[in-house]
């Protein structure tokens, strides 16, 4: 019998799964849960310094089936982003990572979802986007494509939110698209994620095989395998120590993150700067005017200080502050009795 | 009309004046100042929903008994507000004396009461004050005419003065000089409004502070190890998180990093959900809010209830339903915390009543939230939160923080299997471990859908049963650990009065005018919900019972009503919200009339 | 084991499958095929919170008597989930019989029960189903051994596939001709599991039909006049609102444009603003939605109380708090929707308890709604909605539509001043103008804040308190106006037994239970809140009343209580909620065993 | 005694006002508020035929002070949008005109005017913007400027969600900004808002002279005074018949509007073309990046459908269908409960 490989920190694949799933035999979600698990194991993540989050849906109910050995919440419909910050502001030293689907983040949750994203918790948000509800059986959702059918609900008239583009304006610093069926670029973007100074959002495309699987639908597998155009070809690089410049210039740039590691997007058909916040709208208002699947880091500016920063949150979570710090002492107590007494 | 013998220390003054013109320093000066010599003192400030411009009165008590209810009638009108004039003066009893500005549009058409003319623009000219400052200056001219007319001494104003401008010796100086010339022109110009109510130093204010009980719960938060805050302004729970914010670097200075994070939300759904997520994390997390945003946190209320998670909630009650009226008080929210969630939710609310409680029951919510691993509501109320009170100074707490029922590492390391929700010592209370933990049996994945002992997700029918039993369990607990009601026996009494919270000084002076009616009477203040026995005990010992309170509904009267259907019919109803605090002779007048009512009604099936 | 005279027309199958492999549709086939036979059916789908591949249960009940409620036991178990074979086949009584998949990967191992393998494969195989259909067709096997098993008549079998898969040809051939091979395998391999159990037709369901609640309320709303719908999916009230969509286009056809709007939301919170939004600007409005989703309305449902809106508001109750089981059935949310809002809120909620019921509600809900100018809940649950149930047809509305008091720029031309909220019939309602009306004197702002009369924003306390003792006037119109409770009173009872909604069945069998135990009840369904006094008349006559309900903290028994105080101890309470259905054994036992209880108390109270 | 003016339906600018304001003197709301005023007034809107709806807050009450012969709808804070949706189903005839705050909008009715935008419910919304709360005593919205400091509230450090640039990703075809202190162009913007076919969002920037007027505010008098940099002097015309070409080729664009009037666009320092989406989201990016206070019509776009006309609600108001279409006919009925028993 071999023994299973184990990683840095001694532990296996395995140690990074969860629940058996209950999803549909081939759903997207499925893919994205194997891509996590595969990213967290390759980053030899101690499984308690994650803690998973999700709302409600298929896609969140899959937060129960990776990383079973991290603390999780499993939260209110569209309301993650919020139990999220109250943790991250609990204990800033744990690393949230977080499935969504575009009813949760689209629907329901917009507002939730962005008000997160403009307070910089550093989440890894990932949305598991099939455009449909799924586990409330295929009513659209806020990212539905304007003309699309479904064999229940109908025609959807509405304009499809684009998360990406929702989470630039909210001045998110990571964002990026992807597709479940692409499995290396999911699992390198989390990776990239999960070494991210802030918010970082991954907007998956996460096909229903269940309820919107057909050939016509842009949330398709079929669509998603035929259609997807990548920007670039990403890989995360743990150690800059280990980059070595193995391309031509102008075939690829690395972009070295706070912490050390890179991210090498090797260049495919076409020039993007994914530093440039307005090239980075122009991509997704041009791929959305021209029904184009382009996924890829569309995304990508490090600035910004997480909202522990912003509140200058000391190195001890607040969750493990012993009394003497979570207690005036008995003589600032003192003090101000006196001064409400006009002393 | 004759002089009388002027009334020493027991009166009160309306002040009706518009609001965003600084009337309420005026007025905070005289409180303060009355306050300094030794004599109680309360004030109530009825103020508009909006900025500027519209009317505000304030009705500051003097009352040597130490009586702190809003008065019924107040024999002193500042008519500082033309728009309201008329009925305010119409409002004055007979023989009362009105202050107005001598050069303004109004003067009083009553022949039976005194008029006071107050030469507003001259004082302030003589003073000197600067154009943009007059129309805040101008309100000290009535605290300068008030100090000659009931003989405030001078260092208990200057005192007052200091204290409200702190740290600005220029406004010191004006305002001082303001009052002096105003109290000059009085003293120099005599009239039947003098002598006619006056105060004279005791020593009864000793040791004590002027306080509300927004920053009273304040104190008592950051003093209870309050962790995270999340909020969305709302009135009138705005000013307990702001105050919270202006005591916490001195409290507990940030020296190795921020010990508190505050957190201002995008609405109270998301401010619940962050203090949901920072109690799950192992922080104290708490909220303040008031109607609306109660009503928009149900969902989470029940998520928390149901995931077991702490979390403090403060509802700063306002008149309701819906908007309603945001700058008024009431107590109309307690059935609907008690029961805030679908699906069979309940939950533990606590009732403080004065601003030591306010003070204490912001820890002790913790202590509750983190032992019962459950949502704790406070339920204030505009009058206690925003109003100001006497009170004695806060004590230190003695005891330490409890935690609650939380596995370590090193406990989990002691255990060879560990279940979330498994009813180890049957108060209905798991054993948390918090996120980070490193030990491999710590992890579990909170929900609020149906799940077994050791938080797996279920849908069968016995799980979710046994569950439920299980925080029924908890909640009985929580019954035997909330606090005890306050409880006042007469010996010889027959008639229990009941209520909760801001009522209690209308209901003890109401004792004493029922007293004085012949009427012996008993009291309980609840402090808690659930309901304990001792509830049940009083209400045994009494053969009539009214429960007094500010909503519309006889929302306590319900609850006592299940607690004790066995003395459902005994429990009589004084429910009345207009959104004033309660008054004494009103209080007495409707106990009388639901007495009356009862004893016919008993009288009827007895026969 | 000695072979019994066949028990006819009394006794039920469970079907034990994997959801998402089309067993519903085999069920519905069975339950149909016997109804069509005039024997009364009744069915329940226990299904999981997922989409495919988990465990799911229907039992199906045979029932000459009538009888409708969850059986207490199933002597007949299809056994087509190996992962729960196991537990499904412990629950099966000595001598019942188990289907199995004769290829599958589990055998029955009990000696006290009689096993038919089924050959699913062989069959299969012999009909030629291919690949695709095969794992949905693998079910109609059962349906065809017991029709075999049963004695189903074909022409019964062909009229419930032909139903089933209407005006699909194909698909009705390739199941009849399933069912037909394990039909005649069936018959040609006799076993001891025929004539056990048979059907036998009856004339019990001529002129009726299956329907479940969800259907009926939507083709009740359209037939009440529904304008416009605003939702957000949720289980179990999702198919409400898609019925409603499916039935619209033939019931009420667009041809001169769509006569009624129908918007899935962007969450509960704005479902109910634009129902308020709609019936504000003179619709009829209404959503459906589950717990999770009242809680998210609460805010809205005190603005629509308050500022006095027409709502329609459809609560399809599953088991909560919080998410907890959303495909289970419960009646958990009735004090929470009754106070639904802080700050003294109280809402007129119906409470059907049968098909008709809720045909019938969904219009009487808009007329009330309407008329009382304010939101209206229906609460139905996951029992009544989802499952199928036997119903007389509907009969078409003879009452035109009741519009409320509405005053057109005609009507105010006759006026010479109106205000709003003017109680004018002293009924606690005002006249509405809907916008758009041209007339000048018509306009008005709506809002949540306090108002007089004339709806202007007022501070005044005396305004708010007037206009609260109106909004409990119309509460007490809304009370005489809700339906009456259904009552059955039986001469000699000294019992009565009271209950709401889908437990109905449940109630009038145990009734007949403890008949035979020698107990004789009366009953009481109630079908509204605010209480009437017929209910306080029900209670009256009785010594001993038990409340029956599916929830854990028995809400309506606290309601009952508050409504008629001096009866408050004569009010037992059997409030259970596992998420199934009550089954009438157990509702007799736990009747049984509040009885004896209540009695003890009485005989130590009266000692 | 001179008589009022009247205007084409013979209404005087008074019959256009409505209860006296209380809210603070000088306060940005109240000069909206005159140019609603003015705005109905020219356009001669017929009062019955506007509904006047707000959600909570300064702006919010400010329904009440003008438009009184409308009927109107001063709802829940942040959830305007909503009732407006269902007013509008009820009844399309009406036109709704909204007040909003920041607060309102930006903090908690963020999902719902999004979502609003999307169906396209044909509302005029005016976001009266002053970067704080005031009603509530001087906080910050989400719209605060990052780096912005208030007396009691302190620095906020979060960027801020422009209201415009989401109203543009919602899929809105009418998005202006504006200043209070600049009557001609909210008044003209009002007018061209009221005739275009579908949402219309104004964004005015409109100061709090109480808590947020000091002259370091990007939402002050004296900020807006004197950095308002519009991109083009505008003037609404409202019958194309009237049209007259009175500038030189390139000076000036008319934009026509279905109905018939004009818009005319007279350039001023920079080129902007309004029907662009991806340049009206460019000028807003770079006025953000580079502090500029622009303002007038940003983004103009008349193709989508109204909500009613998406879902093909006929000419007759819903609310005042007869009872004869709003019931099955007996036919019908008898044909569906025939089918459900099965024959
Ligand atoms: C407040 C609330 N409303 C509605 C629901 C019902 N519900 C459960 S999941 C879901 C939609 C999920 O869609 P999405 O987020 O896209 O996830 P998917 O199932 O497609 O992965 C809804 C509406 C709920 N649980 N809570
Ligand atoms: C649910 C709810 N939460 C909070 C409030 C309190 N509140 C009233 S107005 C307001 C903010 C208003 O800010 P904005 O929309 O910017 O309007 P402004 O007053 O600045 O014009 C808040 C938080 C409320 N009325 N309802
Ligand atoms: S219904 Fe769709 S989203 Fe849900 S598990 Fe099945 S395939 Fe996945
Ligand atoms: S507080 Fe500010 S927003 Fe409110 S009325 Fe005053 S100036 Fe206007
Ligand atoms: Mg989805
Ligand atoms: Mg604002």
């Amino acid at each position: 019998m071999t023994q299973a490989p184990v990683n840095a920190i001694g532990l296996t694949k395995n140690d990074y799964r969860g629940a058996p799933s209950t999803l549909c035999a081939g759903c997207g979600h499925d893919s994205v849960a194997s891509q996590i698990i595969a990213a967290a194991f390759e980053l030899s993540l101690q499984p308690h310094t994650v803690i998973r989050m999700s709302g409600i849906g298929c896609s969140s109910k899959s937060a129960a089936y990776f990383l079973g050995r991290s603390h999780g919440f499993n939260s209110l419909h569209g309301r993650m982003p919020s139990v999220t910050t109250g943790a991250h502001l609990a204990n800033h030293t744990l690393r949230p990572l977080a499935v969504s689907g575009d009813g949760d983040t689209a629907s329901i949750g917009l507002g939730q979802f962005i008000h997160l994203l403009r307070r910089n918790v550093p989440i890894v948000y990932i949305v598991e986007n099939n455009g449909v509800y799924g586990l409330t059986k295929g009513q659209f959702s806020a990212t539905a494509d304007e003309g699309q059918e479904l064999k229940h609900a109908g025609v959807n008239h509405l304009p499809p939110i684009d998360v990406c583009a929702e989470a630039i304006l909210a001045g998110c610093g990571f964002v990026a698209r992807s597709f479940a069926g692409d499995a290396k670029q999911v699992r390198e973007l989390i990776k990239a994620a999960f070494n991210f100074h802030g918010a970082a959002v991954i907007d998956v495309i996460s096909p229903c095989v269940t309820f919107n699987n057909h050939d016509r639908s842009t949330k398709s597998y079929t669509y998603g395998k035929t259609h997807e155009s990548p920007i670039h070809d990403i890989s995360f690089i743990p150690h800059y120590e280990e980059v070595t410049i193995d391309y031509e210039p102008g075939e690829a740039r690395d972009v070295q993150l706070h912490d050390g590691p890179v991210i090498r997007l090797r260049k495919l058909h076409r020039d993007h700067d994914p530093t440039d916040r307005m090239a980075a709208l122009a991509l997704l208002e041009e791929a959305r005017a021209a029904n184009e699947f382009v996924t890829g880091l569309i995304y990508l500016n490090e600035r910004r200080p997480t909202l522990a920063e912003t509140l200058g949150i000391g190195r001890t979570p607040i969750a493990a502050l012993p009394e003497e710090r979570l207690r005036p002492s008995r003589a600032a107590f003192a003090a101000v009795m006196a001064e409400l007494a006009g002393e | 009309m004759q002089s009388p013998q002027p009334i020493v220390n027991e009166f009160a003054i309306t002040a009706a004046t518009v609001n965003g013109s600084g009337s309420q320093t005026a007025n905070m000066v005289l409180m303060r100042a009355i306050f300094q010599m030794g004599i109680p003192v309360s004030g109530k400030n009825l103020f508009p929903s909006n900025i500027q411009g519209e009317p505000t009165w304030y009705t500051l008590r003097v009352s040597q008994a130490g009586y702190t209810a809003r008065p019924a009638e107040t024999p002193i009108l500042v008519a500082f507000n033309p728009r309201t004039a008329n009925e305010d003066l119409s409002q004055l009893p007979a023989g009362g004396i009105c202050l107005y500005p001598a050069d303004g549009p109004w003067q009083p058409q009553r022949a039976d009461i005194i008029p006071l003319a107050l030469p507003v623009r001259q004082i302030l000219d003589q003073v000197g004050v600067g154009q943009r400052l007059r129309p805040y200056a101008a309100n000290m001219v009535y605290v300068g005419a008030l100090a000659a007319l009931l003989e405030i001494e001078d260092a208990a104003l200057v005192k007052a003065v200091q204290h409200q401008f702190r740290g600005k010796s220029s406004a010191v100086e004006l305002n001082l000089a303001v009052i002096r010339a105003a109290q000059a022109w009085a003293a120099n110009n005599p009239s039947p409004a003098h002598h006619r109510f006056r105060v004279a130093r005791m020593q009864a204010t000793t040791g004590m502070m002027l306080i509300d009980g927004n920053t009273a719960a304040a104190i008592g938060a950051i003093t209870g190890g309050v962790g995270v805050v999340a909020w969305y302004p709302i009135t009138p729970s705005s000013s307990l998180i702001e105050s919270l914010e202006s005591y916490l670097p001195r409290l507990r200075p940030a020296d190795d990093g921020a010990t508190c994070a505050v957190v201002q939300a995008e609405d109270e759904i998301a401010a619940l959900g962050i203090v949901i997520g920072a109690g799950w994390a192992g922080a104290r997390a708490m909220t303040a809010t008031s109607g609306p945003g109660i009503s928009l946190m149900t969902e989470f209320a029940g998520l928390g209830f149901f995931a077991e998670t702490p979390a403090v909630i403060w509802d700063v009650q306002r008149v309701g339903p819906s908007t309603g009226l945001p700058t008024r008080t009431a107590q109309s929210d307690l059935l609907s915390v008690y029961y805030l969630g679908h699906g069979d939710t309940r939950h533990v609310v606590l009732l403080p009543g004065t601003m030591e409680e306010c003070y204490s029951d912001a820890q002790l919510a913790f202590d509750l939230a983190e032992y019962l691993q459950t949502p704790v509501f406070v339920l204030s109320d505009l009058d206690l939160g925003m109003n100001i009170w006497m009170s004695r100074p806060f004590t230190y707490p003695e005891q330490p923080l409890q935690r609650g029922k939380v596995l370590s590492a090193e406990d989990l390391a002691k255990l060879t299997s560990y279940a979330r929700f498994a009813d180890v010592d049957g108060d209905g209370i798991g054993y948390r471990t918090l996120p980070g933990n490193p030990h491999p049996l710590a992890a579990t994945l909170s929900r609020g859908t149906g799940h077994n002992e050791r938080n797996v997700y279920s849908e069968r029918p016995d799980d979710w049963q046994r569950n439920m039993a299980r925080l029924w369990r908890k909640h009985e607990t929580a019954r035997r650990m909330v606090p005890r009601p306050v409880v006042d026996l007469h010996p010889q009494a027959t008639v229990g009065l009941i209520g909760f919270g801001s009522t209690a000084p209308a209901i003890a002076e109401a004792r004493d005018l029922l007293a004085a009616a012949g009427i012996a009477t008993s009291s309980m203040r609840v402090r808690a919900l659930p309901l304990g026995p001792e509830v049940t005990d009083f209400i045994a010992r009494h053969q009539y019972c009214v429960v007094i309170e500010q909503n519309h509904d006889g929302q306590l009267r319900q609850l006592l009503q299940l607690h004790c259907p066995a003395y459902a019919t005994r429990l009589g109803s004084v429910a009345w919200c207009d959104g004033l605090p309660l008054t004494a002779p009103f209080v007495r007048d409707q106990v009388l009339a639901v007495l009356e009512q009862m004893r016919e009604l008993a009288l009827v099936t007895s026969k």
